[in-house]
C-alpha cells in the first residue's frame, strides 16, 4: 500500500513540475468540443442531442493524448528499469502510475466537462449524469490506455499506434457513457447504464495493472 | 550465494555467449570483462531477469531467480549505464524515492547524508538538470550507500566521475564486501579492489 | 507406433508436417467451393422477401463467423505461446492474423452489397456489421502491433497479450453493441436458419466448410514462410531452401 | 436448372450488381492472398540463400 501512495504522490510531484503537459490536455479537451458548433451549426436542438456524444469522443481522444508520455519519461531515463524491480508487486506499481495518471488527465476534463455542457445547452439532470459517467468512466479509459502505453514502449509511432490499440478497447465504456446520458433525457432509468460502467471499471482494475505489469516486461526485455 | 549454470543469451539472432558458468559467494567480487559487444550487459541484465536466457539457469541459494521475483529483487541492486534519475526532481527526492521504490523509506536526515558522503554537499536540493554529468552519476551511485542489498549488479559504474569519486567507489565496494555482501560489475576504467577476479567473456 | 506429436511442436517438424497438409486442405476447399456454389446458385431457390440477392449470405455469414473464430483461435495460440514460451504457437497466432483481417473485411464488404438492396444503404449501423468493424480494428491493431516491433520474440509477445486483452473484450464489445443498437433502433429482422430452405442451409455449410479449409491452407503457407525467415542463419533452413 | 437461361443467370433478378460485385470481389481477395502468400514464401527461401552466401565468405 506504502509503494501506491508513493508512487502516485512521485507521478504527481513530476507532474505539478510540468504543469504544461496537464494544461495541454485540457485545453485539447476545450478545444475539441468547441469544433463541434462550428462544424455543425449553432441549431441548440441538434447540438443538444450530440452533446454527450462530443464531450465523451473528445474526453477519449484527450486521454489517449497524455498516455504517450505515462511511462516513455521513465523508460528513457532508467527508473522505469528500478520500478521493475522493486521488490513490491508490479501491478500495484503500476496501479498507482495509472491513478496518477487519472488525476492529472482524467480529473480535469470531469471537472471541465458540466462547463463545456452548457455551452451545448444540456439540462441540469443530463449534466450530472454526464459527470457521473466521466468519473466511472475516464480511470478505464486511463487503465485500458496504460496497457497500450506499456505495449508500445519505446515504438517509432508509438502515439498513433496506442490510439489504434487501445481505441476498440474502449468504445463499450463511450456507448454506456453517452446511453446514460441520453437515457436520462429521454426520461428513462440510467441504473442500468451506470451500473454497467461500473462493473467494467471493476473489471479494469482487476485484470489491468497485472496485464500492464506482463506488457512492461515484454517491452523492457 | 549467486549460481550460474551453462548460461546462453542472443540479441536477435546473434547469439553473444554460451555454456557460461560460474559462483559467487558473499565477500567476493567479480568484474566481467570483454570487448564492446561481446554481451557484458546483456549478462547483467539476464541476471536481473530483464532478458531471458536462451538457456542455462541463474540460481540465488538454489533457488532458480526466475521462481523467485520478487523475493530476489529485494536482494540485489542494479545500476545501468542509465542514471534512473529524474531531471525535474532534486537530488533529494530522486534519492528518496529510489530507496523507496527498492522498499526501505528513508527520512531527510539519512538521504542528505549519504548525498553529502557522495561530495554533494549543497547540491541536495538543486534540480539534477543542472548538475554534470558526473555529479548526476553520484547522485545515482549515492543509492549504494542507503540499502540493504547482497548483490550489487553495477553496469560500468565509473563513467564520468573523477578520481576522487572512483576512490570513494572503491572503498564503498570494500565496506560491501567486508559486510558478506556480493559485487558482480562492468568497467573500462581500472579499479583496485583486493580479492577481484574477473570472468572473460570473449 | 506411438506418434509422439509433441515432435511436431517444434517450428522445423512442423514445417515438413504443414508441406504435406497444406495440398489436402487446399485440395478439399477448392471441391467444397464448387459445391457450395453450385448448391447456393443452381439449387437453392429464390428467397420468398428478398428474392436473388440473398445468395450474398452465403458468403457474408461463414465470413463473419470464421473472422470471429479465428480471431479466437489467434488468441489461444498467442496466450499459448506466453504461457509455454512455445515459438510455434506465437509463428501461428501471427500467421492467422491477415487472414481473419481479410475475412472481417470480406464480411464487411459483402455486408454492404447485401445491405444496399435490404435496407437501401450501402452502411447500416446493424450491430454485427458494427461489431464486424470493430473487429477489424482489434486485427489491425495486432498486426500493426507485431508490425511495428523490430525483435520478432517482443513483437510475438507483445501482439499476443494484445490477442489476450482483445479477445476478452469482444464478447463485451458485442454485448454493448447489441445494447446500443436496440437501444436506438430496436432489433433489426432476425435472419434465423430454421426458415431458411434446406438447400441453403447446405449451401450455407459448404461454403463454411470450403472457406474453414482455405483458411487451414493459407495460414500452413503462412506459418511455413514465417518459421523459414525465423530461422534463415540456421543450417536447417539452408538444407530446406536449398 | 432454376434459371431459365444465363442472361437470367447474370442478371440475378435485376440485383446481378450486388451479388457479382460481392463474389467477384471475394474471389480477387481470396487469389490476392495466396499470390502474396507464394510471394512470401519465395522471398523467405531467398532470405535464406542470402544468408547462406554471407556465412560462406
Amino acid at each position: 500500500m506504502k509503494l501506491l501512495v508513493l508512487v502516485i504522490r512521485r507521478d504527481l510531484m513530476l507532474a505539478m513540475r510540468r504543469r504544461a503537459d496537464v494544461l495541454t490536455t485540457l485545453f485539447f479537451f476545450v478545444m475539441v468540443v468547441s469544433l463541434f458548433p462550428l462544424g455543425v451549426g449553432p441549431e441548440m436542438d441538434m447540438l443538444r442531442k450530440m452533446a454527450a456524444g462530443v464531450l465523451w469522443v473528445a474526453a477519449l481522444l484527450s486521454s489517449m493524448l497524455s498516455l504517450g508520455r505515462l511511462f516513455a519519461t521513465d523508460y528513457l531515463d532508467g527508473t522505469l528499469e528500478q520500478m521493475l524491480l522493486a521488490p513490491q508487486s508490479l501491478s500495484m506499481l503500476v496501479l498507482g502510475k495509472m491513478i496518477a495518471h487519472w488525476m492529472v488527465s482524467g480529473l480535469p476534463l470531469v471537472l471541465m466537462a458540466p462547463v463545456l455542457g452548457l455551452q451545448f445547452d444540456m439540462s441540469v439532470q443530463a449534466l450530472g449524469i454526464l459527470i457521473v459517467g466521466l468519473l466511472l468512466g475516464t480511470p478505464i479509459l486511463s487503465m485500458i490506455g496504460a496497457i497500450g502505453a506499456a505495449l508500445t514502449l519505446g515504438l517509432r509511432g508509438g502515439g498513433v499506434l496506442l490510439s489504434l490499440l487501445v481505441l476498440p478497447l474502449c468504445i463499450p465504456v463511450l456507448i454506456f457513457g453517452t446511453g446514460a446520458v441520453e437515457a436520462i433525457a429521454n426520461g428513462q432509468s440510467v441504473a442500468s447504464h451506470l451500473s454497467l460502467l461500473g462493473a467494467v471499471l471493476v473489471l479494469a482494475l482487476v485484470f489491468t495493472p497485472w496485464v500492464t505489469a506482463q506488457a512492461l516486461r515484454i517491452s523492457m526485455e | 550465494m549467486l549460481e550460474v549454470t551453462k548460461l546462453a543469451c542472443s540479441r536477435g539472432d546473434h547469439r553473444l555467449f554460451s555454456g557460461l558458468s560460474f559462483r559467487l559467494e558473499p565477500g567476493q567480487i567479480l568484474q566481467v570483462d570483454g570487448a564492446n559487444g561481446s554481451g557484458k550487459t546483456s549478462l547483467l541484465r539476464a541476471l536481473c531477469g530483464f532478458l531471458m536466457p536462451d538457456e542455462g539457469e541463474i540460481s540465488w541459494g538454489g533457488i532458480s531467480t526466475a521462481k523467485m521475483e520478487e523475493e530476489f529483487y529485494a536482494k540485489i541492486l542494479y545500476l545501468g549505464h542509465l542514471n534512473a534519475i529524474k531531471d525535474d526532481l532534486n537530488a533529494l527526492e530522486n534519492l528518496r524515492i529510489a530507496a523507496g521504490i527498492s522498499g526501505c523509506l528513508l527520512d531527510e536526515q539519512q538521504a542528505v547524508s549519504a548525498l553529502q558522503r557522495m561530495g554533494l554537499r549543497g547540491r541536495e536540493r538543486l534540480p539534477t538538470k543542472v548538475l554534470s554529468q558526473g555529479q548526476r552519476r553520484r547522485v545515482a551511485l549515492a543509492r549504494l550507500l542507503v540499502n540493504q542489498a547482497k548483490l550489487w549488479i553495477l553496469d560500468e559504474p565509473l563513467t564520468a566521475l573523477d578520481v576522487g569519486a572512483v576512490h570513494l567507489i572503491e572503498t564503498l565496494l570494500m565496506e560491501h564486501l567486508a559486510r558478506q555482501g556480493m559485487v558482480i560489475f562492468t568497467t573500462h576504467q581500472p579499479l583496485q579492489v583486493p580479492g577481484l577476479r574477473t570472468l572473460s567473456l570473449s | 507406433m506411438a506418434i509422439n506429436w509433441f515432435k511436431y511442436a517444434a517450428p522445423t517438424n512442423f514445417y515438413g508436417l504443414a508441406g504435406k497438409l497444406i495440398p489436402w486442405f487446399a485440395g478439399f476447399s477448392l471441391v467444397l467451393f464448387a459445391a457450395g456454389m453450385y448448391i447456393g446458385f443452381f439449387v437453392a431457390p429464390a428467397d420468398a422477401q428478398q428474392g436473388e440477392f440473398y445468395r450474398i449470405i452465403f458468403i457474408h455469414v461463414p465470413t463473419s463467423i470464421l473472422s470471429m473464430v479465428l480471431y479466437m483461435v489467434m488468441a489461444g495460440y498467442a496466450a499459448l505461446g506466453l504461457i509455454f514460451n512455445t515459438r510455434l504457437s506465437a509463428m501461428m497466432a501471427s500467421a492467422i492474423a491477415p487472414t481473419g483481417a481479410l475475412f472481417a473485411f470480406i464480411s464487411l464488404w459483402t455486408g454492404a452489397l447485401w445491405g444496399k438492396p435490404m435496407w437501401g444503404a450501402w452502411w447500416v449501423w446493424d450491430a454485427r456489421l458494427t461489431s464486424e468493424l470493430i473487429l477489424l480494428f482489434l486485427y489491425l491493431g495486432f498486426i500493426s502491433l507485431h508490425a511495428s516491433i523490430d525483435d520478432p520474440r517482443r513483437a510475438d509477445r507483445a501482439s499476443a497479450l494484445l490477442a489476450i486483452v482483445g479477445s476478452v473484450n469482444v464478447p463485451i464489445i458485442y454485448f454493448s453493441v447489441k445494447w446500443w443498437n436496440t437501444l436506438h433502433q430496436g432489433s433489426t429482422i432476425k435472419f434465423s436458419g430454421t426458415s431458411m430452405h434446406v438447400a441453403m442451409q447446405q449451401a450455407m455449410f459448404t461454403m463454411l466448410a470450403a472457406l474453414w479449409l482455405y483458411a487451414l491452407a493459407v495460414v500452413l503457407a503462412r506459418v511455413r514462410s514465417i518459421i523459414l525467415e525465423r530461422e534463415r542463419h540456421t543450417h536447417w533452413a539452408q538444407e530446406v531452401a536449398a | 436448372m432454376i434459371w431459365a437461361s444465363w442472361n437470367d443467370f447474370w442478371a440475378m433478378g435485376g440485383y446481378g450488381l450486388y451479388v457479382w460485385g460481392s463474389y467477384s470481389v471475394v474471389a480477387l481477395v481470396l487469389l490476392l492472398e495466396v499470390r502474396a502468400a507464394g510471394q512470401r514464401q519465395r522471398r523467405a527461401i531467398a532470405q535464406v540463400h542470402e544468408h547462406k552466401e554471407d556465412t560462406d565468405i
